[in-house]
């Protein structure tokens, strides 16, 4: 059981309505954003939960949930929104709010996609392009899961399809500075 | 002879390599100039705008740059991904000049004026080069061959900022197939989203939705999948088998690029097309061209329209 | 309200002319008819209290009142002159108040311009609901018209 | 010169208490040309009364002013009054001294008394400027004029007809009946809509104080409230009615074949056709899109078999004009084309059907004689799914608001195909329940239980097709999980939208419309019925969204105010308008661009008296000005002046303090 | 700016072909170097005619006069004065057909000492809006800006203002020559007439004066086109020019932009409204 009006209610709901730029309060819970969702069966609780939690002022649940991080961003559910909602901004903002104070879900899943996530920008801050193999092979050591698609691997690499080593960019510096510059941003105040 | 600055995005060339090769052939014939950012870098999809929010805009905002120099129109994208991280990046940034100054800080290359539009490949040849000038281009029509054309999430969505097609049920590629006489059949999942970014950290994810996909375009009776897009083309080829293993189904559908397929029709041998690369041969369904259509099928539409209006 | 001003009051126009102890403003109220007087009716049948300084003209609807209206009651016997009429989209005449409303900023405007101040002449959109409204503005405008002291701007003749 | 009496009232302590009436009186008594001033304890009493009249006799006053409560108050009483004593009600003024002075100074009865002096001497001022002014009679037209013959306009042409006024109908389609006419059983009741509608459509065609004009349009309104004048297109529809007899024959042989409007599309009729057998009046008209003679000059099949000769292709479209004193709107509504909905396959799925469809399809008259099919193979439906709110209550592909009807007719189709296919079964997506009438809330509980329809809460995301079936997928936000239906047939409960040329016609009526094209009411809660143009009165969803009971009342409702307005041959108006000194008028027309009524038209006067040439100046109608004053304020040339707040009359009260 | 032989011209082919009962233009002043108006009912005064930077006077004046009613006119309008002429046709005071009008593109009047006007300096439209035909290259259209001198009395204090006006209007005679000149005072019964304004008739003292031309001034807001004729005219040389500029800027800078007789059949500034119109100002 949760009970209101105890503490103030609309204080996360301003904070994700201010940075996602939306307003929450317009949603009127039709439901069609989760039936949409290619992935909420997946999802502990689906877009639409989300936003009645969001007016409720339940942050540490929705904060907790894997719903933001199964999020596509694949802008169906926006698309269909009755109200115009740009959820997967919604969600975005909620996975920032999320790391900024690295709160996060206990599922594997998720963690393993944060993981992915911090490899793959890792990749890219390093050699500026992406880079498959190292991708899948690192993923799968640092996920404790060595042989997930090793199946999968030779033939593609028979194929040609992934490169054993990295295509490097000239200046693989300038991104290095970007990402330093980047995060002194974060850094700032809004 | 039109210009156009190319932004192959990183599997272009890797995973995707058949498209970058075969888009390039198809541009030749269309008389397209392609010119390639020099040292463009990774737009950071999807990781980027899931972890942090200048980053996301950073990344992309750095190859628009980079654009501008080459002084075109416009930038074509290969992929869908890559495409919808700078049209938002573009889209965002236009709309906010304080925001983009602040994340021109990033950047050393120069600064943003945002002279170039952004277009996906498939909306570059469909807008600008245009289904007249493709039919005139058939050398070998695709007669017979049967496709479901699969544009995924990205290409026309969401519609405010991609202003492309519709965002459920799109049919620009679906023209290209027609003209270049292929048949593209009827297809629901035409725009559900494939998974994309789980590829590799939830796979069973991106089965499953793939999974979907493939069972229904299946089902709809095409021959294969056109695709436009790199990462969708991976997650419906490289994870068929796995797909067959879980559903228990044989699907062999061949997955291929739709300019795999405008080549192709122009007059260029299967073997420039880089087949090899496909987890899923392709050969057998390309062997349906030529083959007439089965003339049932139509003998047997015009009977259910009689007896709708029978009734 | 009428107690004697024990202040000196000068002239806000002409800081040289001092006010009598006894002076009180004159402020002349032109009200519509459908919003504003029904509402300063309201004010009296709730019996709300306010400065007895104002002398009520009814017009049919704002958009009556003629720029002139302002200038001649400043001319003559006016210290101070508020307008009310009903807010805007409420016209009983569907949308006198707008054409009103574009004349008074012009007509203020000018005559801050040429010397008189802006307190002068003031304006309210006062619905037939707003009775405490009515109320607070009679008494705010009564209020800045008292510190302006009385007014003499081109009337030197009254003071020969 | 002027002799004015002044009355001052106690208003027992209320006004007494708080002002010195005597010293008021004394003070007014110093008042040049105040002739006669009293005080008295209650003015607004008989003896009051009284007492003002005497005293005009006695003291030939020219004018009179009773100081007193507020004007809004008893103005009348006084007016009256003093008109009984010989004087003319106009040369009252009533100086408000409760409501301005005894009641909001309680604390001062110096200031009190002497704002009251200032208020009894401006008013004094006033009054003496005050003009004899006499009530404006307009004579009234006692015809009325209903447009569009559905049934808001049948209810409201019968009640006004059955007053003994007469009525002219005018029906845009070949038959009255409208939408109504389309539905099969009516909720909460489920009542043959066929079988309580005609009876009436054949009183409308027999009613001797009715005369119906079909298939025609209205094209133009000029005048005023009581004195219209409609322009009205009849079209041409090739068929003599006066002599045809609606055998019949000419559509049984004719050759070519149309989709049937009436049922949507899902028949066909001839092209010289009734649009349902019901039809009234119940005479043919030919299609000239289709009509092979009108289209190609060959056929004339018709013509041949026609015995009574009434075909007669080389007919024309012809303009008649009435005059009427009062107009009802009741153009009625257009459903909402749902080709946005791409994700329900609107247009690629044949098996996704509006409700009309399916109302006409269940409808014993209908295409199918009342068997629910799938248009795809005409095979008979088992699960059937019904999505609400699709337009409505939905900003970005429909319009913001709730329909009204859609949750009630969504219930009643539920319970229809149980009746109709009884192994059926009926899943119902809503967004919420809305059932606010009167019987309402147990009709959807008796589709809830009797029909057993599955209700489940939430917007429908996708429709895709499975082999024969339709996969509908949600969510039901109840349980919080997606859920997937294998529906033969899906209904889409469609919004209710404003007819597209509603805007025209506000134009052409001039009467106001909001942004969705619905027909705007003069007052949201207290003049639903009434528009800003008087005599025009708006009935049924022409203005807003209803259900049948809103409609039949609202149509009665306008009946009741036509019947009011045509209560006497001549309508009274207030003397306080304004009207234009044509030798001041410069014809600079701006009176015109700010009048609010479009009570200002243009006159060709002569330069001077005796003079050929001719300038234009404005000129104020009398019946339509309702005394604003907006003209007489942009008048730079003192031309426009308004009655009972004339200049002068402004002046002296301000000059009077 | 020259434009003599061009517009007499024009006269002598329009009188010729019998196009016109009167052309308006302007004649060469005996005693100084300013100009007076000339208006010709014949062909025989047209070597009269002239036109250059001294032609100052805005002669749409003229079509409010008796003699030119429903008369077939020629008249020569500069940028300024088509604004008028645009105004007079909006509130039906000239008719078009009646009308041949030669325009000029305006390279700005210059007083005696030579120098530009400073109207002309801050002219918005120096091109005629309505011709039937056009003389002169076409000038820039500058952006509209705040009169400089009402500017700088807005830096002034109230008192300031106050007191320069109340001097300023003490020195009004009440000749009525600037309504008399202007083309937008065409009013039969008027407030500044001190016989018969209801308004502010009697003695001419301050106060009167003071507030009919404030009233006055109202009367134009909105559709003054700034040409001075007015001021020109006034004898004791009143500089009008700021009350009618201080209307002006309020209405440009609060009703989108008005500035008067820009558009065709667009009406002045009082007799149309704007839902987003300043309301602030209201309590």
């Amino acid at each position: 059981m949760i009970t209101l009006g105890i503490k103030d209610q609309h204080t996360f709901l301003d904070e994700v309505n201010k940075k996602s730029g939306c307003n929450i309060l317009e949603c009127y819970q039709c439901g069609k954003c989760s039936g949409t969702c290619p992935v909420s069966m997946y999802m502990d609780i689906t877009p639409r939960q989300v936003m009645q939690f969001i007016k409720l002022g339940m942050k540490d649940e929705v904060l907790v949930a894997n719903t933001s991080w199964f999020c596509l961003t694949c802008a169906a559910c926006s698309g269909r929104c009755p109200r115009q909602i740009d959820i997967p901004r919604v969600m975005e903002t909620i996975r920032h709010i999320a790391i900024e104070e690295n709160v996060s879900s206990k599922s594997k899943k998720v963690k393993d996609i944060r993981k992915f996530h911090d490899i793959f920008l890792d990749m890219v801050r390093r050699y500026g392009r992406g880079y498959e193999l190292r991708l899948m092979a690192e993923f799968n050591i640092r996920t404790r899961n060595y042989f997930k698609d090793m199946l999968l691997a030779p033939p593609a690499l028979l194929k040609g399809k992934i490169k054993l080593f990295p295509a490097r960019m000239k200046t693989a510096k300038a991104i290095k500075r970007m990402f330093a510059m980047a995060k002194k941003l974060e850094e700032q105040p809004k | 002879m039109k210009k156009l600055t190319y932004f192959p995005g990183c599997s272009a060339h890797g995973t995707s390599e058949e498209f970058d090769h075969t888009l390039k052939l198809v541009m030749k014939s269309l008389e397209v100039e392609l010119d390639e950012i020099p040292d463009w870098n990774c737009c950071g999809a999807t990781s980027a705008h899931v972890m942090t929010e200048n980053l996301a805009l950073a990344l992309p905002l750095r190859n628009l740059i980079l654009a501008e120099a080459l002084h075109n129109d416009s930038m074509g994208i290969a992929c869908a991904s890559c495409y919808a991280r700078h049209k938002v990046t573009k889209y965002e940034l236009d709309k906010d000049p304080v925001l983009a100054k602040k994340i021109n800080t990033t950047i050393d290359e120069g600064t943003y004026h945002g002279t170039v539009e952004v277009k996906s490949m498939l909306q570059f040849v469909y807008e600008e080069i245009g289904i007249e000038k493709i039919k005139s281009l058939v050398k070998k029509p695709l007669t017979g061959l049967k496709v479901a054309c699969y544009y995924g999430c990205l290409l026309t969505r969401p519609k405010a900022i991609t202003q492309f097609d519709s965002p459920e049920y799109p049919m620009s590629m679906d023209r290209i197939m027609e003209a270049l006489g292929a048949t593209a059949v009827p297809f629901d999942f035409k725009t559900e989203c494939c998974g994309a970014s789980f590829s590799i950290s939830s796979s069973d994810v991106v089965l499953s939705l793939s999974g979907k996909i493939l069972e229904y375009a299946k089902a709809s009776g095409a021959d294969m999948i056109v695709v436009a897009c790199p990462l969708c083309q991976s997650n419906l080829d490289m994870r068929q088998p796995g797909v067959e293993k879980l559903f228990h189904v044989k699907l062999n559908l061949p997955v291929m690029y739709f300019t795999q397929l405008l080549a192709l029709a122009f007059g260029y041998d299967q073997k420039d097309l880089m087949l090899g690369k496909h987890i899923v041969p392709v050969e057998e369904a390309l062997a349906k061209i030529g083959k007439e259509p089965e003339k049932k099928e139509e003998i047997k539409s015009k009977k259910t329209v009689e007896s709708e209006e029978a009734k | 309200m009428s107690d004697t001003i024990t202040e000196k009051i000068v002239s806000a126009e002409n800081p040289s002319l001092e006010a009598p102890s006894d002076w009180q403003p004159v402020i002349i109220g032109i009200l519509c008819n459908w919003c504003s007087y029904a509402g300063s009716d309201l004010t009296g049948t709730s019996r709300l209290q306010y400065p007895p300084n104002i002398r009520i003209i009814r017009v049919p609807c704002s958009s009556r009142v003629d720029p002139w209206f302002i200038i001649k009651s400043l001319q003559t016997s006016a210290d101070g002159v508020l307008i009310s009429g009903c807010h805007p989209g409420d016209c009983h005449y569907i949308a006198g108040n707008y054409y009103a409303r574009r004349r008074f900023l012009v007509t203020k405007e000018l005559l801050k311009f040429v010397g008189y101040h802006e307190n002068r002449v003031q304006f309210s959109w006062v619905s037939a609901a707003e009775g405490p409204k009515f109320a607070k503005v009679v008494a705010k405008v009564t209020e800045d018209v008292k510190k302006l002291g009385p007014l003499h701007k081109y009337r030197k003749e009254d003071l020969l | 010169m002027a002799r004015v009496g002044v009355f001052v009232c106690f208003c027992g302590a209320n006004i007494a208490d708080f002002v010195d009436v005597n010293e008021v009186v004394e003070e007014t008594k110093k008042i040049k040309d105040v002739k006669f001033a009293i005080n008295y304890k209650y003015m607004c009493s008989d003896p009051g009364q009284g007492l003002i009249k005497q005293a005009i006799i006695e003291n030939k006053l020219t004018s009179v002013v009773v100081a007193a409560c507020s004007p809004r108050m008893h103005e009348k009483t006084f007016r009256r009054a003093i008109s009984e004593a010989g004087l003319n009600p106009f040369l009252l003024e009533i100086a408000n001294i409760r409501e301005h002075s005894s009641w909001v100074h309680q604390k001062d009865k110096k200031s009190a008394t002497a704002k009251s002096c200032d208020l009894v001497r401006m008013a004094v001022a006033k009054s003496i400027a005050n003009e004899q002014l006499h009530e404006i009679s307009v004579p009234v037209t006692k015809r009325a004029l209903v447009i569009g013959g559905g049934i808001a306009g049948i209810q409201a042409a019968l009640d006004i007809a059955d007053a003994h006024i007469p009525v002219v109908l005018v029906e845009k389609s070949p038959s009255i009946g409208g939408r109504m006419a389309q539905l099969d059983e009516t909720f909460p009741t489920l009542d043959c809509s066929q079988c309580i509608l005609t009876p009436r459509m054949v009183d409308v065609a027999t009613h001797p104080y009715i005369e119906l004009i079909p298939y025609s349009e209205v094209i133009g309104l000029d005048g005023y409230v009581g004195n219209y004048k409609v322009q009205i297109k009849k079209k041409a529809s090739y068929v003599n009615f006066s002599s045809c007899t609606g055998c019949g024959a000419c559509s049984q042989k004719c050759p070519v074949k149309v989709p049937n409007e009436f049922n949507l599309g899902h028949d066909k009729r001839k092209a010289i056709y009734s649009p349902f057998p019901q039809a009234v009046p119940n005479k043919p008209v030919i299609d000239a899109e289709h009509c092979l003679m009108l289209t190609k000059g060959k056929c004339g099949i018709c013509k041949k078999t026609c015995e009574k000769g009434s075909i007669d292709y080389d007919m024309k479209d012809e303009i008649i004009e009435r005059e009427v004193g009062a107009v009802v709107v009741a153009t009625g509504y257009e459903l909402y084309d749902a080709s946005p909905y791409e994700e329900y396959g609107v247009g690629r799925f044949k098996d996704v059907i509006s409700s009309l469809e399916f109302e006409r399809m269940v409808s014993a008259s209908g295409p199918t004689n009342g068997t629910p099919i799938r248009p795809s193979d005409g095979e008979i439906p088992k699960n059937v799914v019904f999505i609400k709110c699709v337009g409505s209550r939905d900003e970005a592909k429909g319009i913001e608001y709730c329909s009204k009807i859609c949750c009630m007719y969504t219930a009643k189709h539920a319970m229809l195909l149980h009746h109709k296919v009884h192994d059926s079964h009926a899943f119902i997506f809503y967004m919420d329940i809305r059932a606010a009438g009167k019987g309402y809330e147990e009709f959807v509980k008796r589709a809830q239980v009797e029909t057993a329809a599955t209700y489940l809460r939430g917007r429908v995301s996708k429709i895709y097709q499975k082999g024969k079936k339709l996969i509908v997928r949600g969510e039901d936000a109840q349980i919080g999980q997606i859920v997937e239906v294998e529906a033969d047939l899906v209904v889409l409960a469609t919004a209710v939208m404003a007819q597209k040329d509603n805007p025209d016609l506000a134009r052409r009526l001039g009467i106001s419309y909001d942004k969705y094209g619905f027909l705007s009411e003069a007052h949201p809660k207290l003049r639903p019925v009434e528009t800003s143009k008087a005599g025009i009165f708006l009935a049924g969803c022409t203005q807003a969204p209803k259900d049948i009971p809103d409609t039949v009342s609202q149509a009665s409702a306008c009946a009741a105010k036509v019947c009011g307005l045509f209560a006497s041959d001549t309508m009274k108006k207030d003397p306080m308008i304004s009207h234009i000194v044509q030798e001041n008028c410069t014809g600079c027309q701006n009176c015109i661009r700010v009048c609010p009524y479009t009570a200002i038209v243009t006159e060709e006067i002569p330069i001077a008296p005796r003079s050929t040439e001719m300038r234009t100046v404005a000129k104020v109608n009398e019946g339509v000005c309702q005394g604003c004053g907006s003209c007489v304020a942009v008048c730079r040339s003192f031309a426009a002046t308004l009655s009972g707040f004339t200049d002068k009359q402004i002046i002296n009260e301000i000059l009077a303090i | 700016m020259d434009y003599t032989k061009q517009i007499q011209e024009i006269a002598s082919r329009l009188f010729a072909e019998n196009k016109i009962d009167f052309f308006i233009g302007y004649k060469q002043n005996l005693f100084d170097t300013n100009q007076v108006p000339l208006l010709l009912t014949n062909a025989d005064g047209i070597s009269q005619l002239v036109f250059n930077d001294k032609s100052n006077y805005n002669l749409t004046t003229y079509l409010k006069f008796e003699h030119t009613r429903n008369k077939r006119v020629g008249l020569v309008v500069k940028g300024c004065d088509s604004r008028a002429l645009n105004l007079l046709l909006t509130e039906h005071q000239a008719k078009r057909e009646n009308l041949y009008i030669v325009g000029i593109c305006c390279e700005g009047i210059v007083d005696e000492n030579g120098n530009k006007q400073q109207n002309c300096t801050e002219c918005v439209m120096p091109n005629a809006l309505v011709y039937d035909e056009l003389l002169g290259e076409k000038q820039p259209e500058k952006k509209y800006a705040p009169n400089a001198d009402v500017k700088a009395w807005h830096d002034k204090s109230l008192t300031e203002r106050g007191e320069y006006f109340e001097n300023v209007f003490e020195n009004c005679i009440r000749c009525n020559a600037c309504r008399h000149s202007c083309p937008l005072c065409y009013c039969s019964k008027c407030c500044i007439d001190q016989e018969t304004s209801t308004l502010y008739n009697g003695a001419n003292t301050l106060s009167n004066a003071a507030h009919a031309l404030l009233t006055w001034s109202l009367h134009l807001a909105g559709r003054c086109v700034d040409c001075r004729n007015c001021e020109r005219a006034c004898p004791s040389h009143l500089p009008l020019h700021l009350l009618h500029k201080q209307n002006e800027m309020v209405i440009y800078e609060n009703f989108q932009n008005h500035l008067s007789g820009m558009e065709k059949d667009e009406p002045g500034a009082f007799y149309k409204y704007n839902l987003k119109d300043p309301d602030d100002f209201i309590m």
